[in-house]
């Protein structure tokens, strides 16, 4: 709390990690380090320390990509900047109400001189209107997709064989409070055949429907009964939701943002909540 | 009344002691054998070279509390070590350990009694000792001492009959069933009969395996399955009964063993009267006898250190689907060779 | 002095322990064993004759005797079980039907 | 006790063999199981939560404590999410001292999963083999860092320690005396008959099927399916050195068996050729004091011995805690392919699939 | 008189365990006293000479089928005591009634058996070689029945699994 309150010359999260990857880094005073890659090719440039993280691994998709950037980059930046851009616009908004609370994750947009790979493309056309938001950031992909068409990019990036994400490595949540949609529900998406990385990204409020992925990925099962048993995503059609790692009769989730890191243990155990409450009427400063 | 009565009980007083004293020793052998195997050291601390870890061990065992768990059946769950116990000492009192010897100017043998059906004694006797395992087993009111009693007497069961059937070739060879006369008969037969039907020694010695619940055939106390077997609920002396019951098992396996088919208390080639082996003869039989039987429970351990488990259908595979065919297979060649010759 | 009549008089009261077992319990497989009774009441006869007759036959009678016994507790215990399946009962008063 | 022709047992959370406190609820008929449900938690300690609740370089020890047979490996991971995260570069000579240690520590893994996995199976004295090659590692992890288990042994942007002098010798000599070793181990159980009966056709799961329930590294691999971060998504010093994956064919038990020995003698290989050609130079690059990154998310993954460990961090770029810290336990992920496993197979076989899946509760539940 | 002791001993024991395995509520208690029964009863046979019997006994019956029972005991597990269910048409008093009968046929046996006392009782048993005459009586004088009663067992085996298998 202190940290937060002693820098209040620091620009709002969304604009300067927005800012960062294409221009604002090269003015960092790490930026000496940042090309430290697997490839020896060393002297890539400043947005590039990333791009061979994906790319060695998977020549194949690449190479596709790489040939066509004249055609797709284009096409990709029109459809997705006006979005961020009126998600950062909505965000200010919400920074006052509670001043220190971050409000989000930057999610930055692709910088202008990387081109998406292929199987965003391909996810363009096959389901235009699917993607609400694409970023990238330090190499890594996130594709945002409304809850409502989870299961369409999901079954999609599985079975096309441009895409062809077998493997779900990971399903997890983090949970950003003020938001109305406090919930980033994140699917880490790996293709054993063409071995490059997504990341999918649902957003979700309190309540909020999201649909669970078991029937695409089965190794989704017990990570998303992890996301509701710590978060309390409201994963539906899930065959199993039940708690997986906290005990059935606890209360309350606790990895989420406002859950109490303390009190008194026995009231803790039992009921989180209403210790939550007690202290929420004490001193809502405390709660962190 | 001397030699009917004082003669036998003295017998039957040193051989109880023995084979309980044997029996504590087994244990030690046993941990000492497989930590060499495993390049330990094993027990260290009792005494020189933790020779008197049996007697710590027993102590311990007879003063731990006797828990006798609340929904066991009370005096079922008390009987079951004593009838495992049971069976596998008096199985003893046929086990020649020696041939005739004179002692303090009396003729005395080296076997309580030489009964005229002394092998389907042991295995008669034998086949009792399940009861102690399957009560056991279920008088805990215990799930995974009840399973384990399950495959225990399953597999006991059918091992039994695989042993037996074994057993009847080696009877047609000697033409007896008594153990002194089985090693009578090596020596009339100037050869071991283990050289005569090698197959059923070998049999036998598996079946032994499996009948005594040791490695690779110890899934009723596979701890890794189930959590110790069927003596999971056992604690103190009546766990330790269990426990003396399986090695004096052991040592009846490898007694008998010894009995039938490597002679028993003979020397080396038994009947071969040439000078450089006529040092072989000035070993008494006993020792023989001993010396004999120690290789085979050697051997057990040995096979404990090295062999994984079994899973309980391959068991019930190997015994039902290869041992007993095996033994019938041997059994009808023995008859054959018999008839012809 | 053991005579056979007194074997007779420790099989027929065996065999009469047996009988009661047999018509007063209701548990099937206690008459079952009521009936392993019986069977070792005849044996203990054959046996006290075949010691009197110095003749073996009598035990080679009480061995088929022994295997008959065998024979009728497997498919005794079998039928046991299977009807035991179906009805959740050992009692030997509700195996009133012939067909379930 | 047999009402129905269901018996349902409890297996663990206190039971031999479910390596720690794992519970599974089995549903027999007879000794086959029917249906299982795995019941996981007892250890959970909420290090994610601990995590976001400290600062960046206090978090490298938690990892130690979540796989505690691999805790250099978690280490790895983590400090290179975060290196990933600032991009941050790290020095040749520690990238490639890194390699030598997640090596040593798949070495010590897979000794350690050896063991108890021969010891479910009821070769007592592999464990104790095993085991004993596994104290060499300890010792020479105790020569590195001072500890034996949970080591602490990476900094973000590099390592906290170079190797005392003389070090690389004794890892040599480990080395040497390793490879005579995984021959040891494959004479004891490679082409043992009851070895072969009991992994043979026990738990298998085709490649397709392995990877879509989420199955990752050796367990993987023994399904046939080429598919080792090291080789795909080369980290530390991987893309460097030679070395094969060896790939299993059927997908059963002694597949995964066979991978992990094979598995040893690559790690050896890698570690010698690490030694050979160890750069000099700083073990650590230009770190700021205070380690804050950028705001962002990532999501970076390394081939841990048990499968790929990944950690998906948060960074809110204003305090010095991540604001979401999260991990891919490979074991968990592995774990939850044990009912699809044991479905079918005998009791016997359920403790020897946990034993193949090759699970530590500590990072299951974390 | 040594044989007087032990015939009386056992011929207790025996009745008493057979009291004991049909009065008993327990059915395990039952079948373990059906257990004692038989060694008692196979002590009764060594008494007699028979030892290849006894011992036959003691591995068949006690080794061997009382097992099989206990297993049905512990499959055939209830929740509730089986002797619960009163059957309207049972017959308890016809069981003694007929139990009677018998009785009253065993004194007469007892009676008419004391009046005569008979001379040929107590004859030395057969020393030794008693399996092989028992073999060969059974291999060759009863070499047709031994051979049916070796296909009632087979069939029995058959059938027994046939009961007991769930499904075929």
């Amino acid at each position: 709390m202190a940290d937060e309150k002693k820098d209040p010359e620091l620009p709002t999260p969304p604009e300067a990690a927005a800012d960062k990857p294409p221009s604002a880094s090269p003015a960092e005073p790490l930026k000496g380090e940042v090309s430290r890659t697997d490839s020896p090719g060393a002297g890539v440039s400043a947005a590039a320390p990333a791009k061979p993280r994906t790319e060695p691994p998977a020549p194949k998709p690449d190479n596709p990509a790489a040939a066509r950037p004249a055609a797709p980059p284009p096409k990709v930046p029109p459809r997705v900047a006006p979005k961020p851009g009126a998600e950062a616009a909505a965000k200010p908004e919400h920074k006052p109400a509670v001043a220190s609370a971050p409000a989000g994750p930057p999610d930055p947009p692709p910088p202008a001189d990387i081109a998406a790979p292929v199987f965003i493309m391909r996810l363009h056309d096959a389901l235009p209107g699917a993607v609400t938001q694409l970023s990238y950031w330090v190499g890594d992909w996130t594709i945002i997709v409304p809850a409502g068409r989870l299961l369409d990019v999901g079954r999609f990036l599985r079975d096309d064989p441009a895409t062809s994400f077998d493997f779900c490595s990971d399903v997890t949540a983090s949970d950003w409070p003020p938001r109305p949609q406090r919930f980033d529900v994140v699917y880490c998406l790996y293709s054993t055949r063409l071995r490059h990385r997504v990341r999918l990204k649902v957003r979700a409020g309190e309540g909020d429907p999201v649909p669970s992925v078991t029937s695409i990925w089965p190794a989704a099962n017990w990570l998303e009964r992890e996301v509701w048993d710590l978060f309390g995503v409201h994963i539906v059609n899930h065959p199993d939701r039940r708690r997986i790692l906290m005990p059935e009769e606890w209360q309350g989730h606790p990895q989420r943002k406002d859950y109490p890191l303390e009190g008194p243990g026995e009231l803790l155990m039992e009921s989180p909540l209403d210790w939550l409450r007690i202290r929420t009427a004490q001193d809502t400063r405390d709660i962190e | 009344m001397l030699d009917t009565v004082v003669i036998p009980l003295l017998k039957i007083l040193i051989l109880l002691n023995g084979v309980l004293i044997a029996v504590t020793y087994m244990v030690l052998l046993e941990r000492k054998v497989i930590a060499w195997v495993q390049v330990r050291l094993g027990p260290m601390r009792v005494g020189p070279y933790g020779i008197l870890q049996p007697i710590a061990d027993a102590v311990k065992l007879m003063v731990k509390e006797d828990i006798t768990p609340t929904r066991a059946d009370k005096w079922v769950f008390t009987a079951a070590p004593i009838i495992v116990i049971v069976p596998a000492l008096i199985v003893f009192a046929v086990i020649p350990f020696g041939d005739q010897v004179d002692l303090f100017g009396r003729t005395v043998s080296l076997y309580v009694t030489d009964i005229n059906v002394g092998l389907l004694y042991i295995v008669s006797v034998a086949s009792i000792g399940v009861y102690g395992i399957i009560l056991g087993g279920w008088a805990s009111n215990s799930k995974y001492p009840l399973l384990a009693s399950l495959r225990a007497s399953a597999q006991l069961i059918s091992y039994e009959v695989a042993v037996t059937m074994t057993l009847v070739s080696l009877i047609v060879v000697a033409g007896s069933l008594s153990m002194v006369q089985i090693v009578r008969a090596q020596q009339d037969a100037h050869v071991w009969f283990v050289f005569l039907q090698p197959v059923a020694f070998v049999l036998y010695f598996i079946g032994g395996l499996a009948e005594t619940n040791r490695a690779p055939f110890d899934l009723p106390e596979a701890e890794q399955e189930l959590t110790g077997g069927f003596h999971t609920e056992y604690s103190g002396m009546r766990f330790a009964l269990f426990f003396l019951a399986e090695y004096a098992n052991m040592i009846v396996v490898s007694a008998v063993a010894t009995t039938l088919f490597w002679g028993g208390w003979l020397r080396p080639f038994p009947s071969i009267q040439v000078a450089p082996l006529a040092w072989l003869g000035l070993v008494p039989g006993w020792i023989w006898f001993l010396a004999k039987t120690f290789v085979f429970l050697y051997v057990f351990l040995w096979v404990r250190a090295t062999l994984p488990r079994y899973r309980y259908d391959q068991l019930m595979r190997l015994g039902w689907k290869v041992l007993i065919p095996l033994a019938i297979a041997n059994l009808i060649v023995t008859g054959f060779v018999k008839v012809l010759l | 002095m053991i005579t056979p009549a007194h074997y007779i008089v420790l099989s027929a009261a065996l065999f009469i322990i047996g009988v009661i077992g047999v018509m007063v319990r209701r548990n099937i497989i206690i008459i079952f064993m009521s009936i392993e009774l019986i069977l070792n009441a005849v044996n203990i006869n054959l046996i006290a004759f075949s010691h009197q007759w110095q003749n073996v036959i009598g035990q080679v009678f009480a061995i088929f005797v022994i295997a008959v016994a065998a024979a009728e507790a497997a498919v005794g215990l079998g039928i046991i079980l299977a009807f035991y399946r179906n009805k959740e009962t050992v009692n030997i008063d509700e195996m009133n039907l012939l067909k379930w | 006790m047999f009402d129905t022709d269901e018996l349902v047992i409890n297996m663990g959370p206190q039971h031999p063999s479910t390596h720690g406190v794992l519970r599974v609820v089995l549903k027999l008929d007879g000794e086959r199981v029917v249906d299982s449900d795995v019941v996981i938690g007892y250890l959970h300690r909420g290090i994610e939560k601990l995590s976001e609740n400290r600062d960046w370089t206090q978090i490298i020890l938690l990892t130690d404590r979540m796989d505690y047979v691999a805790a250099a490996t978690n280490n790895l991971g983590y400090c290179e999410t975060v290196e990933k995260l600032m991009s941050l570069e790290v020095p040749r000579r520690a990238r490639y001292i890194r390699t030598i240690l997640a090596e040593l520590q798949r070495i010590a893994s897979h000794c350690l999963w050896l063991g108890t996995h021969a010891m479910d199976i009821g070769a007592m004295t592999v464990f104790l083999y095993a085991f004993r090659e596994r104290e060499l590692i300890l010792d020479l992890f105790e020569e590195y860092c001072g500890a034996r288990l949970t080591y602490n042994s990476m900094r973000i942007g590099g390592l906290p320690l170079d190797i005392s002098p003389g070090w690389d010798k004794k890892v040599r000599e480990f080395c040497t005396i390793m490879d005579e070793k995984v021959d040891d181990y494959e004479q004891l159980l490679t082409n043992n008959r009851i070895w072969l009966e009991r992994t043979r056709q026990v738990g298998v799961i085709s490649g397709p099927e392995a990877v879509a329930i989420g199955l990752s590294g050796p367990a993987l691999r023994g399904s046939g399916v080429a598919r080792d971060l090291r080789k795909d998504e080369p980290y530390a010093a991987y893309d460097e050195f030679e070395f094969d994956i060896p790939l299993g064919g059927a997908g059963d038990t002694y597949d995964r068996y066979l991978v992990r020995l094979e598995e040893f003698r690559q790690s050896v290989r890698i570690v010698r050729q690490a030694l050979d050609g160890l750069p000099s130079g700083p073990i650590i690059g230009k770190v700021p004091r205070l380690i804050k990154p950028p705001a962002g998310e990532t999501y970076h993954a390394i081939e841990a011995p048990k499968g790929e460990i990944g950690y998906f961090i948060v960074s809110d770029g204003k305090s010095t805690n991540p604001y979401r810290f999260r991990v891919r336990p490979p074991s968990f992920c592995n774990l939850q392919a044990l009912p699809r496993l044991i479905k079918g197979h005998l009791v016997a076989d359920v403790v020897a699939l946990i034993g193949s899946l090759d699970i530590v509760l500590g990072e299951v539940d974390r | 008189m040594a044989e007087a002791i032990a015939f009386y001993a056992l011929s207790v024991l025996i009745l008493g365990f057979a009291i004991l395995v049909v009065s008993t509520r327990n059915t395990v208690h039952s079948v373990l006293f059906l257990v004692l029964n038989f060694l008692c009863v196979a002590a009764l046979y060594v008494t007699l000479g028979a030892e290849f019997l006894a011992v036959i006994q003691v591995l068949v019956y006690a080794g061997g089928i009382v097992v099989l029972y206990l297993f049905v005991v512990m499959l055939v597990n209830l929740k509730r005591p089986p002797e619960t269910h009163q059957d309207p048409r049972r017959q308890t008093l016809t069981g003694f009634v007929l139990a009677g009968l018998v009785l009253g046929e065993l004194v007469a046996i007892a009676v008419y058996s004391a009046l005569p006392p008979t001379p040929t009782g107590g004859v030395a048993s057969v020393q030794g070689g008693n399996v092989e005459r028992v073999g060969y009586a059974l291999y060759v004088d009863y070499l047709i029945p031994f051979e049916v009663a070796s296909m009632l067992l087979l069939v029995a085996m058959i059938g027994a699994i046939v009961l007991a298998k769930k499904e075929l």
